[in-house]
Formats: C-alpha cells, structure tokens, sequence
C-alpha cells in the first residue's frame, strides 16, 4: 500500500467498520475541504468580511474525534473551528450565513469565523484565546460529572496552545478532580509562524501534558481511522469515570495561518512531504484499497459536496442582516 | 424572628439556603471547604463542606483555570459561585472574565447563558500593594457582567441570593473591614456591618441603590466601606447643620441612576467617595453620568473624594492617608456647600 | 528631507533607531521575528531579526509569562518593548502589569525601576469579540503606569522613542485600521495615518494633548480612530458654521488637562469620542477631570460618543453600528450647540 | 547518629567545609528562627500591623540556598520572605524596620511585611501573588545572560503556586532560553490549607518539571548541607550556562500559614514526625557530632542572635515612620 509507507504507522484497519459509516468519515472530511477552499476563494474575493483561519490538511482530526462524540456532548475549538463545527454536524449553511454575517447564521452573525458554534448541535462557539477553551472544557466536564450525565467535553486546540497558563491550570483540574474531558492537540507543527521547536525543549506533547498524571497518547493526526479509534477509546474512558485523556495529534496545516498567509515560514520539503500525507488523499486509498469505493464515487462525493457548498453560498449571499437594534440585544439575559 | 449577623455570617446563610434549594448550586475556589481550615479567607464558607460535600470544590491556586472551570459549567447549568480569596487576584482570570464570561452571551448570539457568582473581597487593609486593590473599576466597563458591592449583612444575604437565582454572570465586591469575620479570621480596624436578618427567604435586587440617610443639601454616594464612612460624614455634617443625603451605590452596573436622579434632583450637590485611585474609577463614570443625566440640576461640578493615584502603601500612616475617611468626605461636602 | 511612512513603518524605524542607541532595548513577543512571517500581528517588527539577531524574542503563546519575563529584565536594567498581538490578550498578564510592572516601584520603596514598553493594537476590525476591544479603560486608571495612544506616523515614532527612554513602564495603544500594514497584513477599512518623517531623531513628551484643528464653538476629544473621525466630522460641521477644535488626546495617563482645559474654556462646550463602551470609559474619566477642573467654563453637560455597552459583535452591519463615526460625532457636537 | 535515622537520607558530609562557614549557617538559621518567634510576639501582642507568614520550620531552604549565591545574585520572595530576606543579607533592623512601617526600613514602609527586599543585596520585594515571581526570575535571568554577566537569579515559591500558569509559563520560558535561573519549590506539603495531594496527582514536582526539558532534583529540604550543595550544583550550572535548574525541597511549615492559624489542617502525627526533623536542631546535632561545637557554643550564639533581635525591636519601635507627602512618592521615575 503505496500511502502507508509514507506514513510512520499503518492506517488502522477497516475490519469492524460498516462501509457506510467510513463513507460517511470521508465525505465529512471532503465537505470541510470543500468548505475551506471555497471560503477561502470568497474572502480573497473580497466578497466575505473578517479573517479566516483555516484547516486544509486537518481534516481527519476534526472528523475523526467528533464522530466518536454523541450530539449531546461538548466540543469547544478555537478561531480555527470550520472543520470542527462541519464535523460536530453544523450545516454549511448556519456557518456561511455566519460567515457572511446574517442573522441566521449559528451564532447570529455576532460570533463570525472565529467564533462559530451550535449549542444544540454540542458545539461552544469558538475560542479565540489561544488556550481559553481548556479551562472551560474541564468546567463542562464538571458540570457533566456534578449531573451524573456520561457526556463528555472534548476540547481542541492547537501545539501553541500548550505554552499558555490556561493549558496547565486546566488540565491540571481536569486531572485530579478525573473529569470526563477529552483534550484534543491538534500538533499541526505551528503556532502561527513559529515553531513548536521553538517554544518547547521537548516537542511531545503527550508526554508534556502525562506529567498531570493523565492518560496520553499520540496519534498519527492525518489517518482519520486512527484518530477515530484513538478517540473512542479516551471517550470511553471518560464516559467510565477513568478521567481525562489528552490525545496528541500529529497533523499539518496546509494553509496559511491566517487570511492571505503564504507561510513562508514553512521549509519547501516539509510543506511537500506533508502533502504526501494529505488525510483525505490517504483515506481515499484505504477504501479504493480496501475495495469499499472506487474513483467514479470518489468523484461523485466531491460533486455532491462542492453542490452542496454552491447552494449554501447562494443562500449565504441573500441572508438577512441583523438590523441595528440587534446591536444591544443578547448581551444579558 | 430576626438574627444578628456579620457580613460573612449573612453570606454564609446565602450561600447554603441556596445550594439546599438547588443543587446546581456549588462553590468553587481555593481552600474554601478544608476540614480545619478557615473557609475561604475570610470564613465565608466555613464549615459548608460538612453540609455539601460534594458541591463545595477546593481548588489548586489557579485563578485562571478556576475562573475557566467555573464558566464552563455555568454554560453547562450549574451555578458555580466562584471564591477569589482577594480581589487582586481577579487580575490573574481577567481573560476569563472578560473574553468568556461575560462575552459567551453575546457572542453566541444568545445561545449561552453563564450563570455564575463571583466574590471578590476587597480593600486596604494592612496588607501591603498586593493584597489590597479596589477592583471595581476593572469590571464596570465588561459589558455582559453585573457588579454589585456589599455594604450591610442585610444586602450581603439579600443580593447574594438574587446573584445565584440570576441568569448572568455577577461579580460582588466584598469588603474585608465589613465582614465581621470572627476568631483567627478578625480584622483589625473592622466596621460593624452586622443586620438583623429575617427568617425568611428574601432577595435584594441587583439594579438598585439604596438611600441610607435622607438630606436635602448635598448627596453623598458611596459602596461598601465608604457607605459607612458616608453615614458618618453625614452624621458630623448634621451637627454643623448641613443635610446630607447618604446613597448606598450598590450596583455598580447597572448604576440606579434613577435612585440617584431624584436625590440629584432634589440637592444639586454630589460628593462621591471612593477607596481606590481617583484616576479610571468607578465614581468617574458615576460622574459623567449624573452630568449627562441631570446636568441641568447641578448646582456645582461633582466632587470625587476617592484615594491618591497610588499602589497602596503599607505602612498604617500611609494606608490611612490613601483611604478617604469620614474627614475627608466632610471637606468634599464643604466645597460643594460653597456653591 | 523627510519621508511618508505609515505607523507600522514608522513604529518600525524607532524601534530599529532605538536598539542601535541602545543595546539595552529589545524586543519581546509571539512571531515577532520568525523569518519568513509577519513581524508580529501587523508587521511592526518585519525583518528586524536580520539586524538584531540577539535582540528580536520570539516567545512562546504565553502573555502573562512574556510580561513577567519583560518585568525581570527591566527591573535588571534592560528595556523591553513587549508586543501583544492583540490588546484583547492583555487581560491575560494583567496580573503582571498592574501587581508587578506598576507597583514594583512603590512597593520597593523607589528602589526599583521598570523601563518597559509595551505595545498593543486594538480597535473593532471585523473578527468578532476577541479580537476587537477597546482597552484603555483597564489601563488609565492604574498608577505606576502611563498610557498613551498614537494616531499618526509622526507620533508613533516620537512617542514610541520617548517610552523607551522613559524610566517607566509605558503602555502604547495603537490601532489596527491606523497601522497602513501592507501586503497579506492590510486591513480592509483603513484609515490614512501616514505622516512626513524627519531624518532627525525626534521625541514627543508622553503627557501632551494634540490640538489638530482649532475652533470656537466646540471641543472635540478623540484619540486613535477617533482622533481621525472627530477631525471628518469638524470639516463638515464647518459647513454648517460650527467651528470645532479637535484634540488628539494621546496621552490618557496621564491626562493633559492643561491643553484640553485651554480649549474647555474657550469653547465651554464638550464631546469625547471613543470607540468602546461607554459605561466605565476613558471618557468618563475626562468628563469628571474637565468637570472638577473646568466646571465653571461649562455651558452645558459633556456629551459622550462612545460604543453601545455590548462586546463587539462581528457582522459589519453590527460593528459599524458599534463603532463610533463622523455622523454620530457630528450629532453629539449638534447636541451640545443647542445650549 | 540519632538525627539520621529519623530523615530519609543522611546529612550531607561535612567534609571540605570549614568551621567557619559551618556555623555561619548555622547562626543564620537560628537567626531566621528568631526572628519569626520574635515577630510572631509582638504581632500577637498587638504591636506589629498588618499580617505576617512566617518560616519557622524552613530555615534550611533559604539559608542552603542564598549561602551559594554571591551578593549580586537576586532572589525572589514571596508573602513568606523574612527567612529569604535574612539569609540573602539583609539585616534585622531593616527587615524590622519595614514591619513596622518605618520610613527606615528596606523599602520604607511602603512594601511590609508580604514585600520585604532589598536590591543592593540581591532581593527583589516579595511577590506576594502566588507564582507571580516565576517569569520575574526568568526575566531577570534573561536580562544576565543578555548583559552577559554570570549573575544567577534564584526563583523561591512555595508547592502551591506549581499550579498556576505562572509557573507553567516562567518557567518553559527560562528552558528554552537556558536561562541562568534556580528554581527553588519550597515543598511544605501545604499551599494555605490545602495539602499537595489535593492539586496534583503526581506530587513529585521535580518530576512535574522535568517535563519542561530542564534538569530538577528533589531534596531534603531540612538539611541544610544537602540544600546548599544541590543549590550550589544549581548556581554552577547556571554559571555555565547549562541553563536552569529546579530544585523541590522537601519541608514543613512549623507555624501557621499566616497570622493566628492554628493549623488544624495539619495532622498531629504529621506535625510532630516533623518537628523530629527540625532543621536546626538537625544541623546542631550534625555539628556537634562533628565536633564543631558544643551545647554552651550553642547557646551563646542563640544569646547573640537574641539579643541582636531586642536590640533591633528596641530601633524599630522608635524608628521614624514615613509623613503622609510620602503618600505620593515612588509612584513612577
Ligand atoms: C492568548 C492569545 N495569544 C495570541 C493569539 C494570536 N494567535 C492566534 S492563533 C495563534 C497561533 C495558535 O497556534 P496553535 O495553538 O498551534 O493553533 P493553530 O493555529 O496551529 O491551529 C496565535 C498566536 C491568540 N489568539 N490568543
Ligand atoms: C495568585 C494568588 N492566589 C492566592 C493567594 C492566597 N494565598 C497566599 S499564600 C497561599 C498558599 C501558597 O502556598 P505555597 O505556594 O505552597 O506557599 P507556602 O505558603 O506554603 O509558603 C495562598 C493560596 C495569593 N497570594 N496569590
Ligand atoms: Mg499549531
Ligand atoms: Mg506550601
């Protein structure tokens, strides 16, 4: 199998998954790539307001954790939060009319890019604290264990992230108070241009994050199968009372940092050898190989998606505004 | 049936006939529930533990986590009511605070509601520069937050129980010379803020002041400490015949400025007194508001007596020199009498 | 000879001139100096690692240690210029800024001093609520620290350079719309900053007011964006007759009263413009310091121009509403004209 | 050799140490230890304002440590600092001075007890928010290794403040700079009220620190010569440039956390077990055993001590206190 030589594992294996069900994985990763690029045309189009950060390459943390999660448990994420969102189960719709800031989009245009979320879909409109959503994933986790609720709190974040106070004091609580939270580090290499080897002697992360006497563990970040077992497993453990489990995540942003970053900061061969690796390329041979889809399908998903996405920006486009008395609504309750 | 109690007494009986009405509930914060410790600084939750084992959570010494943990599972339905041993250290969850606390709300497009109580005490009280701030300026410009500041163990029960039942966010000040706290706990220089307290369940609203002494010359308005100092003023002042009108500010944000409007409108006079730097504080925005407000009704430019712009000193002879007293105050209303 | 550079450059160019001064000047902060990024959030420090290799410190995404680091190397005698990306991220070493940075000085007894610069962009700039705060109002009303805000390119550079020689800790507000970033950093919404530099090195005393435009009739206080729109509004209510004066704050701790009083009592009438909340604004501090000093130049109540009391909402439609503009000056100052 | 038994390990040998030194650590100690009795009087009697956390029972740590320091070295303190104060140079009359609130004492009143310091002998004022001095020490230790001295800047807090982000940030940051700092975890078992075993899951903190890629060492905290010799390791490396070191020492606070506690978080058996452990009364009998000093030696430096303490109390009490244009100074340069 040409892609897993590439990889440092082998994928995880396809026995005991029903077709459907990765099919579904796929397509999910799919939609946020389609998602992203065509964002991306739009903002450097100029016809969407903000900034965006983006997750191109990322695709199989966000899916492979959130299809681990039931819709009534918690993810939070960051201002890099499309991917998470689409794969917690927003529609592209409630994120381009956010986006496009209309008042039906998920958070009423009042979040944008950096702050989308869906309380009823199990997602905190995004965190754009390096760091803020730590704590307050191990506060709901709490709240979950206080209610003797099984759901779990899964949080993302980025390497960079784990430099911040709020990384420690939060797990740090979520380790001794054991609160089912899932902390999710998403190791894509880079904390804007810097690199992790810059802002940490040791770059392991799970072995950083064991030292709160936690569960830990790395995984290869862009083998959503991987990702997706590595995920089920820490989710069970919390669900059993067993504590907290920081996953590591080894992955790669493929994409600049930020709006028109052209991450110049990123070596020519690392940039190329990731690409190598890309998730959605890699999964897409684990099921030709493993005789689950072949090219025509392949191609028909992507069509789907991208009709799917042209529709939603249609929609997008024509959204109500909020109005100005909207300006002072929502800020009490 | 009335009782006499302290401020932490008053808080003490809050906190608890809230958790026991509803069991989402707890408190969060550093050494609060330790089995012969002293219940927080200040003996506010002291001996709660043994009532509500599981709902009264000691921290490790983390603000920010603690602050981050708190919001977290307010989003989540508990009421948490968050124990800062000292209000300088809401400095360290300030990101918490601002950026998710009382931002959630509003960000989320009114998803999220963050129902939780913090508790900050405050005040110089010869502890040195760090252990001694009055933070209420940092707070009262959060939009999405209420502040509100203690001042009677009357208010203290009353205004803690509306914080618990209240969907937002609110922070409340306390003041370490009003506590009454007891025993190792006791504060030199303490100022009796005790209250007979009704058997029965009540609640004080977060959005009013309260007329503690009526007047018709002048209108003093103060919180916490400098309420009680106010009073004093008020009472010397009455000695030389001037007519002081006492306000309790008490809810900071929102001001009541319709409680003060009518006692604006009837004196013309203003003489507001604040502990913490004059500069950037509270009784600033008190004042631009009055202006704006009821302007037409001043008889003369408001008087701030607050405390110099300077880190609280140590030493006892500076400390007092840094906090207005009862003198103080009596000098701001002689000026605005000139007029 | 001069030449045009925007405030970026400009702020860039002091930087640069005083770490050639000064060896003991350097710079702190995230992605300042990582070849092939940004320098920084908004290029201020763009390339500057290629001239000072020891000088440019990259650190990891973690505030309230960067601040404490840059505290430690001042108190030692060096002179950090602590670069936050966004003002937002203050609230997380506030602790660092207001318990230590401010108060080693007083606490120490005067032993001690913290020659720190410390720079942050602020302004609603369409990324929502964390990234979009005012934050000002956290800053003026701590003592031990001056703050300052710079409008122009011309200013940048002069303030810039005198908080580096100043011996005390120095916060920059500086405002993303105003920056002129170039390239992939541009900011769509823009305001023309730029200024015609001097060769000469130059410096601009950190407690002096601007006076951008005189007039009679009305004073109009601004700073940063506001400092641009109040100067809009003033040419066009020329048209109508009204002579305004406009007035660049700059320096909000601490104030200059003395230029703003000048002009209070020529014009007796008063609108302060700032882009935040207005409750517990850096207005309402100026409006009870004018009240206080000048009250009896006052024809009428000061009128404020500031954000509704809500986090920054991100859609344009809401943000622009949010932000303060030359209409809503130009009916404030309409307000004030009727007395 | 009774001492012994009691302790984990057997004291550090005396060996190479002469005489003098000796019991100039060991005067120190009892100096500190007197000092804090002293106090704890008059602030019971009344007479001292404001309140106190004193060190009896850690005399070892700040004395091991600051006796391997030059006097152009810097310590930071916290709320806990008379004992730093003492064993970095600065004398009685100074330190009494400041708690009096005298305009003579080391930072003239204004700082007290929580804020003792004096720069000319290498003591920043305490830093009394918990933590709050770990990036100072950093910061400092950058600004030796930029100015390329070979001073060291040695970093004391308690067990407590390893779970603030202070700590987590301070001190990755003083790692991958290799910066000439000595971080000294004063391991009390106690942070206020609430036992270590409460905060962490793991309660080694050199453990906890060795994650951050720096060299750590755990030691007993009540021996003397073992705390120097580590710190002294310590200050070489630092020296040297092999970048910075933490060291946990292993102690027990003797008196209450602060004021009037009477520390009934504090088990009986705990308590006494440690009072068996008594640094000085270790040392004493290390001394003696190695015939350094008799009993009658003993007690005459006791007396010395003493009576320098009244002496001093006697210069405080009438020590002049600032006036109240002293308000206004000292506020900025
Ligand atoms: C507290 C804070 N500091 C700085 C920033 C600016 N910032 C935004 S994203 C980012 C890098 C984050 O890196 P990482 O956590 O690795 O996430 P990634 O961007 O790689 O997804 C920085 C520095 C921020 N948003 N919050
Ligand atoms: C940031 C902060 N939070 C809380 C406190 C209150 N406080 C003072 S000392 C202390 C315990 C500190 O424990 P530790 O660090 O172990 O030091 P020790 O008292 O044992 O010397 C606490 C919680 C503080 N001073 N600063
Ligand atoms: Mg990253
Ligand atoms: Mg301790």
């Amino acid at each position: 199998m040409s892609i897993a030589q590439k990889t440092t594992k082998a994928p995880a294996s396809l026995a005991g998954y029903d077709r459907e069900f990765l099919l579904s994985l796929y397509e999910r990763m799919v939609a946020i790539r389609e998602f992203e690029e065509g964002v991306k045309f739009l903002f450097l189009e100029g016809i969407m307001p903000g900034t965006i950060h983006q997750c191109q390459g990322q695709e199989a943390t966000a899916v492979g954790v959130c299809f681990a999660l039931r819709q009534n448990d918690f993810i939070t994420s960051t201002f890099r939060g499309h991917g998470h969102a689409l794969a917690k189960g927003l529609t592209m719709q409630e994120l381009l009319d956010e986006l496009f800031g209309a008042s039906t989009g998920c958070c009423k245009g009042k979040g944008g890019s950096m702050h989308v979320g869906n309380m009823d879909k199990g997602m905190v409109p995004g965190i754009a604290i390096v760091g803020g959503g730590i704590p307050l994933a191990a506060g709901m986790a709490l709240a979950f264990k206080m209610q003797k609720t099984d759901q779990v709190a899964a949080c993302f974040f980025g390497d960079g992230a784990v430099a911040e106070g709020a990384f420690h004091e939060g797990i740090n609580m979520a380790a001794i108070w054991k609160l089912p939270a899932v902390f999710v580090c998403e190791n894509n290499l880079y904390g804007a241009s810097t690199h992790v080897s810059k802002v940490m002697c040791d770059t392991n992360i799970a072995r950083r994050a064991a030292a709160y006497g936690i569960h830990t563990q790395q995984v290869d970040g862009n083998d959503v199968l991987a990702v997706h077992e590595a995920a089920k497993a820490a989710v069970q453990r919390c669900r059993e009372g067993q504590g907290p489990v920081l996953l590591e995540l080894l992955t790669y942003r493929r994409t600049g940092h930020s709006r028109r970053d052209p991450c110049h900061y990123q070596p020519k061969d690392e940039r190329e050898a990731w690409a190598m690796k890309d998730p959605i390329d890699r999964f897409a041979e684990v099921l030709k190989d493993g005789g689950l889809i072949d090219d025509a399908e392949l191609q028909c998903i992507k069509t789907r998606v991208l009709a799917q996405f042209q529709a939603a920006v249609e929609l997008a486009k024509q959204a109500p505004q909020p109005t100005v008395a909207d300006l002072t609504t929502d800020v009490l309750a | 049936m009335t009782k006499r109690l302290g401020i932490a007494e008053a808080l003490r009986e809050a906190i608890a006939e809230e958790m026991e009405r509803d069991e989402s509930v707890f408190c969060i914060g550093e050494d609060i529930a330790i089995p012969g410790g002293w219940g927080g600084a200040f003996t506010v939750t002291l001996n709660l533990e043994q009532k509500f084992p599981d709902r009264m959570l000691n921290t490790p010494i983390a603000e920010l986590g603690l602050f981050g943990v708190a919001c977290g599972a307010a989003m989540m339905g508990m009421r948490p009511i968050a124990d800062v041993q000292y209000g300088d250290f809401l400095l360290l969850p300030m990101d918490q605070i601002v950026n998710n606390i009382a931002k959630m709300r509003y960000m989320s497009g009114g998803q999220i509601q963050v129902p939780m109580v913090m508790r900050a005490p405050i005040g110089a009280t010869g502890r040195g520069s760090q252990h001694a701030q009055s933070l209420e300026r940092y707070f009262i410009g959060v939009p999405g937050i209420k502040v509100v500041a203690v001042s009677t163990a009357y208010d203290a029960k009353g205004i803690l129980k509306a914080a618990v039942r209240d969907d937002n966010p609110v922070m409340i000040f306390e003041h370490k010379l009003l506590y009454g706290s007891k025993g190792a706990r006791a504060e030199s220089g303490a100022v009796d803020a005790t209250s007979d307290i009704p058997e029965e369940d009540y609640v004080i609203p977060l959005d009013k002041a309260a007329v503690r002494r009526e007047g018709n010359d002048v209108t003093i308005l103060g919180w916490l400490l400098m309420a009680h100092f106010a009073q004093h003023a008020a009472e010397q002042l009455a000695q030389e015949g001037t007519s002081a009108e006492v306000i309790d500010v008490r809810s900071l944000a929102p001001l009541d400025m319709d409680t003060i409007g009518e006692s604006v409108k009837k004196t013309g006079r203003v003489v507001i007194v604040e502990e913490g730097p004059k500069t950037g504080s509270v009784s600033a925005e008190i004042a631009a508001s009055i202006m704006e407000h009821f302007g037409e009704y001043l008889r003369c430019p408001i008087c701030r007596v607050c405390s110099a712009d300077v880190p609280v000193p140590f030493t006892p002879v500076l400390e007092n020199a840094y906090r207005p007293d009862a003198n103080r105050i009596i000098e701001g209303v002689r000026q605005v009498m000139q007029f």
